[in-house]
């Protein structure tokens, strides 16, 4: 067997070892084992890339090796969990980028020894450049807004679409360039490259911040193809598979997270979603008007006194205040007062997947008290206090009921059914959505209106003098 | 080195299947740390930078080679790394 | 004609992650059809079979080859069809 | 391009064909398109393929696809709905049979001719040989069992584990031999086929007739990568990929349909089930003894007179007794009288999947009468009279009560919900899984001992006489 054999076949391994990986990564059970075996693929993959008999300088490489594995691990280890999606945007742009410079380099070194290496190699090149570009501009606009560098608002400029489809056009001429006349590469792979880093950033721009998840893995599907891409300049199977292999799966993750948030991915890119406020459907004046009945810490208190089952529901709001800590200290008093006390996860509360998971289990909520949607919701009838902190559009009924709202179908918390629901947010504003929320104005309902970090430390001072009483 | 494009582009779609058919339900807790692990797989560009680094090409190749090699570097150990930080915290038990 | 071991080793690999991803659920009533129209997709091997009977090579090839077109064509033809009046059978609406 | 480039462009087309259409065929609304779109694949192949330059002779091609084209449409379109099974397993022999002829014919054009044509070459001959003969045998093994041709019960040949791994031991030594020596590729290679006969037919026989569906979707996985194995052979991309697809989906196709019987495919594998009668639980008389009410045509057609809902539960009996255009006669009668008429459907009532939807079809009863397991199930309660015709495990509670017996966990229809219960059958003979079945002694349970054609003939004479009185 020569060597060449012996790099596909471990290629071919760590195909296997990514798919495995990938696979695992889907179910809570396997998720942690996933992700270790798609890393032993990737050290399989790049051990055998070393052993291959072409390569003669080791010393760049270790020093590579080092200095990329050391930012990587510290940037990895530094980060806070909320800031955690903008980091996987960071790593996400860096590999689109390194597929670009791939692709260069071996332009550089074929087409610049005076070969014309074909069609596939440069058509190939044209397009790692141009995905490997987009995907390392849009991912550092996606990580801007969502570090609050860069607005994290729509941006909607004029005649974008116009602008765009010119840029796109102008970057399909540079590749018809390269291809037609290889020994002038420099020239036309640089302008794709250009080209594609505006285009990355005008395309991310008018996307709205809390969509940024979606657009993040959207971009993570391309850095994906852009590896594939570069597979094709290589002729390597490695990058191929494995490329084409993540560009899929990123595909489809993005239109699960797209549904799972009840949007057509069409409707994300196309931006200004969760930019303005209202619009259509009934004023907040009509909803609101003259029903909202406002609550006391002390009010809140003797309500909670002698309940049987009190439901957190967390949601965006929670996250702001970094509420977390006190839910957890006004569960443990109502816990020792022998109230059972549950959270409800609403798959898409908060501004990530896993948002309020990931905050409640930094607090020390037991996993066991966190129940998910389709779970909680019969379970709320017989719910004493159902206590809202921050949510808004993941408990507002107008899902069910109009459906030309901007959220008509998505499967809401039926938090209106426990017997006292209770509202902690700051004001009558509208969440990511933009709709009022006839909850706030229902017969069970009490608005607590306050910071919920505020507000939760007044409750569970309230709630202490009401027991000692 | 050279494969002829037809292998290239049947490998190519056969993976490209498998990548869509491979993930079907994922409980919205796992989307963000399956986005972050796919993402370190995708850093396979590695590869290619180590190729480009190593094998002894002008020192602009090389240069580019070793930018790529540095960036591939951090998504793939970033990538696992904070994939991991990231399922131990979603999975927690109190 | 002779492509790298490693390489068919590899489509062979993809193709059957693949045919394990591409069917995950499937209603009873299908399963029979289902079957069978696999059942005429395997008959595949009636291109091995065309190739042996007309590449001109000996008498006795030619006839193995030609054994192997008729059970394969039938295979083939048979499966499409017996399936395609299966699902018509089970799908008729009163 | 050159001539190798566009067939395997042609293959990789047919391919995606393949995998689209199975795809297809999993879902109700798409399976007619997707048995086309699987059959156009298979028409790009076979096409590109005559274009090969190498081919020089037509006649014998015309001829070979005119004969088989001929057999294989009259087979598909004489057979009649119930032997359909039986239909694909012959094609499935058939396909594993040109498997292995055509990795015989490479064989012998090729080592025949003094070349020795290396490792991958030989071992997949040997594995096409071997895998595309057990297919034959084992078909024509199945097709004589669901035919009535071979006994259907399980024949458990004492020895059978120890003379089946002689066999196999036998057949691998073959292949060694094959490799090793392959200028004398005749005798081993003949060895290999008439030991892979053998063991098919061993392999086939310990397996009762019940679970043939199952057996010949594992065959047809069989047959499936031997083709894939005759790609190796000859090199061919189409052949290897459309195989290992068709192979790795019938592996897969087989575990559901286990599932759905609630059987372990080793299990169905290791035989012996649905040969001998009961043997574990309790016994037939313990659970019989004294319970039995046995009724007549006249006393049913009381009880059917003046009903709101009838629900017909059909299973194996009426597929025997071809009884399901009396069920259509009684179930127009009852329609006339003002009685709403359903089917109760269990995914596995019968001897293969779909076998009731066939029957009831074939007798013009309505599609949307003909309702679900999941979906009939709660209506149980508000019917008057549930029918059961030669219908027994899928209606037995043991399932539910007996954690012990065969059918334990298997989902069955709650006939017994039903205000009265009818079940027409020849004897109180146990079903396929051989157990007794308490719903037979319960108290709204009237029995009908009768041949199911002959029963529904009197039924529907006593109703029209006891409307007309
Ligand atoms: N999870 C994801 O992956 C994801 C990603 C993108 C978008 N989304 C979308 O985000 C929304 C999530 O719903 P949600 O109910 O969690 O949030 P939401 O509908 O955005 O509502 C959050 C509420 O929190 C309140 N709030 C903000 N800061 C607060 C503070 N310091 N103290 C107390 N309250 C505060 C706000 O009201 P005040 O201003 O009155 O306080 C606001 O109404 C959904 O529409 C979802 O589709 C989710
Ligand atoms: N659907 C599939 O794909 C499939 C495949 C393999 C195995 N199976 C298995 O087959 C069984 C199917 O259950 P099932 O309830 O439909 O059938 P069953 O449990 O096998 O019972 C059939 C009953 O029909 C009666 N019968 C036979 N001939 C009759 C006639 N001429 N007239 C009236 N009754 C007659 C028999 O009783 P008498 O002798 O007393 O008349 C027998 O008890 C399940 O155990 C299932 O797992 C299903």
């Amino acid at each position: 067997m020569d060597t060449q054999t012996i790099i596909n076949a471990a290629y071919l391994l760590a195909a296997v070892l990514f798919i495995t990986g990938l696979k695992g990564l889907t179910k809570p059970k396997t998720a942690v084992r996933g992700n270790k075996i798609g890393s032993t693929g990737m050290l399989v993959a790049v051990v055998v890339t070393l052993f291959d008999q072409q390569i003669l300088h080791y010393t760049m490489i270790v020093v590579g090796l080092i200095i990329g594995a050391t930012i990587g691990a510290v940037l990895a280890i530094k980060i806070q969990m909320t800031g955690m999606p903008q980091m996987v945007a960071i790593f996400n742009g860096f590999g689109g980028i390194a597929s670009t410079l791939v692709a260069g380099a071996a332009l550089l070194e074929v087409t610049g020894g005076g070969d014309n290496p074909g069609l596939q190699f440069l058509m190939a090149s044209g397009i790692s450049g141009l995905i490997g570009s987009i995907t390392f501009t849009g991912s550092f606009i996606a990580f801007g807004k969502l570090q609050g560098i860069v607005t994290s608002d729509s941006v909607l400029l004029p005649g974008r679409h116009v602008v765009n489809g010119l840029l796109g056009i102008a970057a399909i001429g540079a590749i018809v360039m390269l291809v037609t006349d290889p020994s002038a590469f420099a020239v036309p792979y640089l302008a794709i490259c250009l080209l594609a880093f505006l285009l990355g950033v005008l395309l991310t721009i008018p996307i709205g911040g809390a969509d940024m998840p979606v657009v993040i893995s959207l971009l993570n599907s391309y850095s994906g193809l852009a590896a594939a891409a570069t597979g094709f300049v290589l002729s390597n199977n490695g990058l191929i598979i494995a490329g084409s292999l993540v560009g899929a799966a990123g595909l489809i993750l993005t239109q699960i997270m797209c549904k799972a948030m009840n949007r057509s991915l069409l409707n994300v890119l196309i931006g200004g979603f969760g930019g303005e406020a209202g619009g259509a459907g009934t004023s907040a004046d009509e909803v609101y008007e003259g029903k909202i009945k406002s609550s006391s810490a002390e009010e809140i208190a003797m309500v909670l006194e002698d309940t049987q089952r009190v439901v957190f529901v967390p949601g965006y709001g929670m996250a702001v205040a970094q509420a977390q800590h006190g839910v957890k200290q006004l569960a443990n008093l109502l816990e020792k007062q022998g109230t059972e006390v549950l959270y409800a996860i609403h798959p898409v509360a908060g501004r990530m997947p896993g948002h309020m998971n990931v905050l409640l289990a930094e607090a020390d909520v037991p996993y066991e008290q966190l129940i998910d949607m389709d779970d909680i919701n019969p379970m709320f009838a017989e719910t004493d206090v159902a206590i809202v902190i921050g949510a808004n559009d993941v408990v507002n009924p107008v899902a069910k009921t109009d459906p030309k709202s901007p959220i008509a179908g998505m499967p809401i918390l039926d938090v209106g059914e426990a017997r006292t629901v209770v509202v902690i947010k700051r004001s009558l504003s509208p969440g990511f959505a933009g709709i009022p929320n006839p909850l706030f104005a229902a017969d069970n309902t009490l608005m607590f209106f306050a910071d919920a970090k505020a507000a939760l430390q007044d409750m569970v001072a309230a709630l202490k003098e009401t027991v000692d009483a | 080195m050279s494969q002829p494009f037809i292998l290239s582009l049947t490998i190519f779609v056969l993976a490209v299947y498998v990548g869509f058919e491979v993930i079907t339900k994922v409980p919205p807790t796992l989307h963000t740390p399956l986005m972050s692990g796919a993402n370190a797989i995708s850093g396979i560009t590695i590869v290619g930078a180590l190729l480009s680094t190593g094998l002894g090409l002008s020192v602009l190749t090389t240069a580019l080679g070793l930018a790529a090699l540095i960036f591939a570097t951090i998504n793939v150990v970033g990538g696992f790394m904070v994939t991991h930080r990231m399922l131990g915290m979603f999975q927690k038990k109190g």
